[in-house]
């Protein structure tokens, strides 16, 4: 069978790009296929990304890459019932460790990037199936085949390839949906601030985010799947009420959604198989940990090992070897920190306290203590432990919980 | 056969919008519409009759659209940058950018979705002294004629002129091809030769505002026919019935 | 002012395809109480028929990829379109 | 100013553009077919190819080449600019004179988004859509031209006979989903019919329901529309049908519903049922 390249990248967003930049640079012919009529037309992100794999990947992107603003703030917003309210914001002013980001611009200008260093891109071309043949991987698309040894997977949340070979089912309880609106609001100054809302979405396991752009807002929530099974309203209306309770104004630019994989280190889908590896969103690369939530950098750092995996796989020429690629992401950042996120994430996915009871909780103990009257003050410990029995919060397992979080 | 096909790439007039009263411009690029018709024909003559199919492009040069343009067939691309042009000094540009090609026929899309002017391949026609056939609908090459079908409004027509021609296509004359994956990847390999051209516009962009239509949003009440009456009336009044 | 959805949806760039890329099995729809499509999805792109089928406006689709989780009886055949939406800001 | 030159191949773009002549020019000559009194002075003409009439007019010295705005009209005015060597701005709908030097123009661009303001330098070329003022009859004087012969010849020249011409159609129904089935599809063509227009429809009536061809769908997917009136029965008005009709001058909606997006984007909008408003129409035209 002859092939038209060492390696063909399926889809062409952040993994995929910096799989391809990578593997160009180790000297292999690369194509890759995107859906969208460019590079970031079909991406939705809620927008902030850690920018340490991009500076891995090009060492001078903070110079030329097409960021929004630095985020140096981080406000944390707990709605409680009875309009209380609880606000947490640490900042951080000159702290280049993380910047708001529009994808269809950014993913253009990587696109741009990787096209000058010899990458070929064929856009609008859409992954119809795939299957294997000889000893290489047939990619059929809607504008004809293509043949390669060796695929690396960039396909998004939904992995079609995956799919299409048989190594994935898609279950609603390992993704969540994230809606989202760009609001033409112009935020001051120069640096750039992320929010999140807990407690806005009640009875969905899920938060409410901003982050600002250079003009504009972003705005969105991420919720679980199933848990909007049981929503009495569209998730269409829910944005708009939430929106609404915010009380964010400024033109709609864009409305958007996109599915979010939600997996956790124990329970990540197959990240590879004989000719073929799975990187960014379709190998379910999210890290939460209740303090960041990140998908872009694992996304960069996982295309950038598939794509030095691939060097050393053909230099083996054994295409089959692509547990390589799962032992250099085992020993990389990636898959590290998702290890380490794991019991963190373990909370956060399965305990819907996290969403409504803690942060009522909370309330109502600050409320106390914020309170003063004639019927004399009690210790701090005793408001806490009446304010949980009243919200029916168990202080063992809320302690539970944090430790489980934080150790 | 040697065939120049003209495109523009222009912003997408689709995503154009209206925010704050201004006008907001940051939208993607795309080839204008019935572009890809005029290079879809250039590429099918010479398929058909051998020879080259040579595209040229004048203003905004992105890289993605001129590779698309070749991955449809066109042998090479030849680019023109300059500061601003307008419709006169496009077709100067193209007469440049062109001047060593023995060109048979000049294909150009009827009209551009940014300005809608029709105006280049008449300017080009006029500036060369060549044969004008517009708004073709069909086309065929018979010998060194031309012959061409157009409709113009209520009326339909087959023209019939000396090669070399100028020729404007509308949308129907052809289905323009979807490359594949393969003709994508070749076109990477295929030339774009860039021209500078210093171009003396005659007429200048003053100011560029937002058209809003805003409608009258009437409501008609009452009983069907004295809603259809009143209807009735208030068409005679504005002139369209 | 809540913004309605069409609006919305109207703010965004789509070449819709001339064929439905989304179907759904007429005989499990008619039977489905919940429609946990019609909840899930972000562009409404599904809406119930009184008699319970469902109709399905594709032309709206974000391509969020929500609906190959939406249906937990398998109703939705999704695949993604070969034009559809583009986003600006994504 | 001193001298403009007018040309349309009909009458009424031939006035329009004489009203703007001759609100900026002294003398204002004219080239037709017809011996039309609008102008100072005619120049009768012989033939009807647009290279040999534009021939002739770049022949003629003048600081304004004002035309009507037909499609021919449109390429005999480009070809003028370009043997002239001079600036070309058409659809004009509004225009002033500064310093007698230039003129400065609006007119529509961006598929109808944006209005330019352009200037040009006299000698310059125009084309009208709309009058630009009273035109009054005058005693013209008359010449008989004899023009050169054309690069392009007419074999054939018919009528188009397609009633479904959508892209230029003034007047157009248009149906959608809400009008119920495929049989009620007759009353919009006997509507149409009647009023002298075309039938169009929806993407979901074309391509899920089949009631209209293909090359009857309206909207971003098909055709973009700009007819003076525009007829939208039982249709919701998705945002891809809106941007394939923003261009109407007049547009009716028929519909149920009173928060469907059409209602938003329309001039006249009747809340009730479509296939009443189709029976109830065509009888009060026909009574006319």
């Amino acid at each position: 069978m002859s092939f038209d390249a060492d390696v063909i990248i399926v889809g062409g967003g952040l993994a995929g790009l910096s799989a391809a930049i990578t593997a160009v640079k180790e000297g292999l012919s690369v194509i890759v296929i995107e859906r969208g009529e460019y590079s970031g037309a079909k991406n939705v992100s809620g927008g902030r990304m850690y920018i340490h794999a991009l500076q891995q990947l090009i060492p001078d992107a903070l110079e030329r890459a097409p960021l929004e603003r630095p985020i140096t703030k981080e406000t944390f917003v707990f709605y409680c019932s009875d309009d209380k309210k609880l606000t947490l914001s640490f900042e951080e002013k000159g702290k280049k460790n993380s910047y708001s980001v529009l994808r269809a611009k950014f993913d253009q200008w990587l696109a741009k990037e990787a096209e000058s260093l010899g990458v070929l891109i064929s856009y609008s071309t859409l992954l119809t199936g795939a299957r294997r043949e000889g000893n290489g991987i047939v990619i059929e698309t809607n504008r004809g085949e293509l043949r390669a040894p060796l695929v690396i997977e960039a396909d998004g949340v939904t992995a079609p390839l995956s799919r299409f070979l048989g190594l994935r089912r898609m279950e609603p309880k390992y993704y969540m949906l994230g809606v989202k609106e760009v609001l033409n609001i112009k935020p001051e100054g120069d640096e750039g601030e992320a929010v999140t809302i807990v407690g806005l979405t009640k009875g969905y396991k899920g938060g409410v985010f901003t982050y600002t752009n250079k003009d504009t807002i972003s705005f969105g929530f991420t919720l679980k799947v199933d848990s909007l099974y049981n929503s009495d309203k569209p998730s269409h209306q829910l944005i708009e009420e939430i929106r609404e309770k915010l009380g964010l104004k400024g033109e709609i630019l864009e409305y958007s959604a996109h599915l979010i994989p939600y997996f956790g280190y124990e329970n990540l889908p197959k990240l590879y198989d004989a000719n073929i590896m799975v990187t960014g969103d379709a190998a379910g690369l999210l890290y939460e940990d209740g303090f960041v939530i990140r998908g872009m950098d694992m996304a960069i750092g996982s295309g950038m090992i598939a794509g030095k995996a691939a060097k050393k796989i053909k230099d083996l020429g054994d295409y089959t070897k692509t547990d390589i690629y799962y032992e250099m992401l085992k020993e990389s950042f990636v898959l590290k920190d998702l290890e380490n996120a794991w019991r963190s994430f373990k909370v956060l996915e399965a305990d819907e306290k996290i969403y409504s009871s803690y942060p009522d909780f909370i309330c109502s103990a600050l409320s106390k203590l914020f309170s003063v009257d004639s019927n004399g003050r009690q210790r701090p410990l005793k408001v806490l432990l009446s304010s949980a029995k009243e919200k029916g919060v168990s202080v063992t397992e809320a302690l539970k919980d944090i430790m489980e979080m934080v150790l | 056969m040697n065939v120049v096909a003209g495109f523009k790439v222009v912003l997408d007039d689709t995503l154009i919008k209206v925010v704050n009263g201004q006008l907001d411009f940051n939208v993607p690029l795309k080839v204008s519409n019935y572009d890809k018709n005029a290079v879809e024909e250039a590429v099918e003559l010479k398929e058909k009759y051998g020879g080259t199919a040579i595209g040229v492009t004048v203003g905004i040069d992105d890289r993605k659209s001129i590779k698309d343009m070749l991955a449809m067939g066109l042998d090479e691309v030849r680019v023109v940058k300059g500061n601003y042009f307008d419709a006169l000094s496009t077709a100067e540009a193209i007469i440049e950018a062109t001047k060593d090609v023995k060109t048979d026929l000049y294909i150009f899309a009827e009209q551009t979705t940014d300005g809608n002017t029709s105006s280049v391949p008449a300017m080009l026609a006029s500036l060369l002294d060549l044969p004008l056939l517009s708004y073709v609908k069909s086309l065929r090459i018979d010998g060194r004629k031309v012959i061409a079908e157009r409709s113009l409004g209520l009326n339909s027509e087959t023209l019939e002129a000396e090669l070399p021609a100028v020729i404007s296509v509308t949308g129907e004359i052809n289905k323009p091809r979807v490359p594949t994956v393969r003709q994508v990847l070749e076109a990477s390999k295929k030339p774009i030769k860039y021209i500078e051209f210093s171009s003396q516009p005659k007429v200048k962009i003053v100011e560029l505002n937002p058209y809003v239509v805003n409608r009258k949003r009437v409501i008609i009440e009452g009983n069907m026919k004295e809603a259809v009456d009143k209807l009735i009336t208030y068409l005679k009044e504005d002139g369209v019935l | 002012m809540m913004v309605e959805l069409l609006k919305r949806l109207g703010l965004n760039k789509y070449n819709v395809d001339p064929k439905p890329h989304i179907e759904v099995d007429e005989n499990i729809c008619i039977k489905c109480k919940e429609k946990f499509c019609i909840r899930v999805c972000p562009a409404g792109t599904y809406e119930a028929l009184p008699d319970g089928r469902i109709v399905v406006h594709y032309e709206r689709c974000l391509e969020c990829g929500a609906a190959l989780v939406a249906c937990p009886y398998g109703s939705i055949k999704f695949r993604f379109p070969e034009n559809g939406i583009s986003y600006r800001y994504g | 100013m001193t001298r403009a030159v007018v040309f349309s191949e009909d009458l009424n773009g031939f006035k329009n553009a004489a009203s703007l002549a001759y609100s900026i020019a002294n003398e204002v000559y004219g080239v037709g077919y017809n011996d039309v009194k609008y102008t100072d002075k005619l120049y009768l003409i012989d033939r009807t190819e647009e290279d040999s009439i534009a021939d002739f007019i770049s022949s003629i010295n003048a600081n304004l080449y004002v035309f009507g705005n037909s499609k021919k009209d449109k390429i005999i005015a480009a070809q003028v600019a370009g043997k002239r060597k001079i600036g070309y701005i058409p659809d004009i709908i509004s225009v002033e004179v500064s310093e007698g030097k230039k003129v400065i123009a609006e007119r529509v661009a961006y598929s109808g988004l944006a209005i330019s303001k352009l200037e040009c330098e006299l000698p310059c070329v125009v084309t009208v859509s709309k009058s630009f003022g009273e035109v009054k009859e005058r005693n013209t004087q008359i010449e008989r031209v004899n023009l050169k012969e054309s690069k392009i010849k007419v074999i054939e020249s018919k009528k188009a006979t397609s009633s479904a011409d959508l892209a230029n159609a003034q007047i157009i129904v248009s149906v959608g989903r809400g009008l119920g089935s495929k049989d009620n599809v007759a009353l919009a063509e006997e509507l149409a019919k009647i009023l002298g227009g075309a039938v169009g429809g929806s993407r979901p009536v074309v391509t899920e329901l089949g009631w209209l061809p293909e090359d009857r769908q309206i909207g971003l997917s098909g055709i973009k529309v700009r007819p003076k009136l525009y007829i939208a029965l039982g249709i919701s008005g998705q945002p891809q049908h809106l941007v394939g009709i923003k261009d109407s001058k007049i547009i009716v909606a028929v519909n149920t519903d009173k928060n469907a997006p059409i209602v938003d984007n329309a001039d006249y909008v009747i809340i009730g049922d479509a296939v009443e408003f189709l029976k109830t129409m065509i009888e009060r035209l026909k009574a006319k």
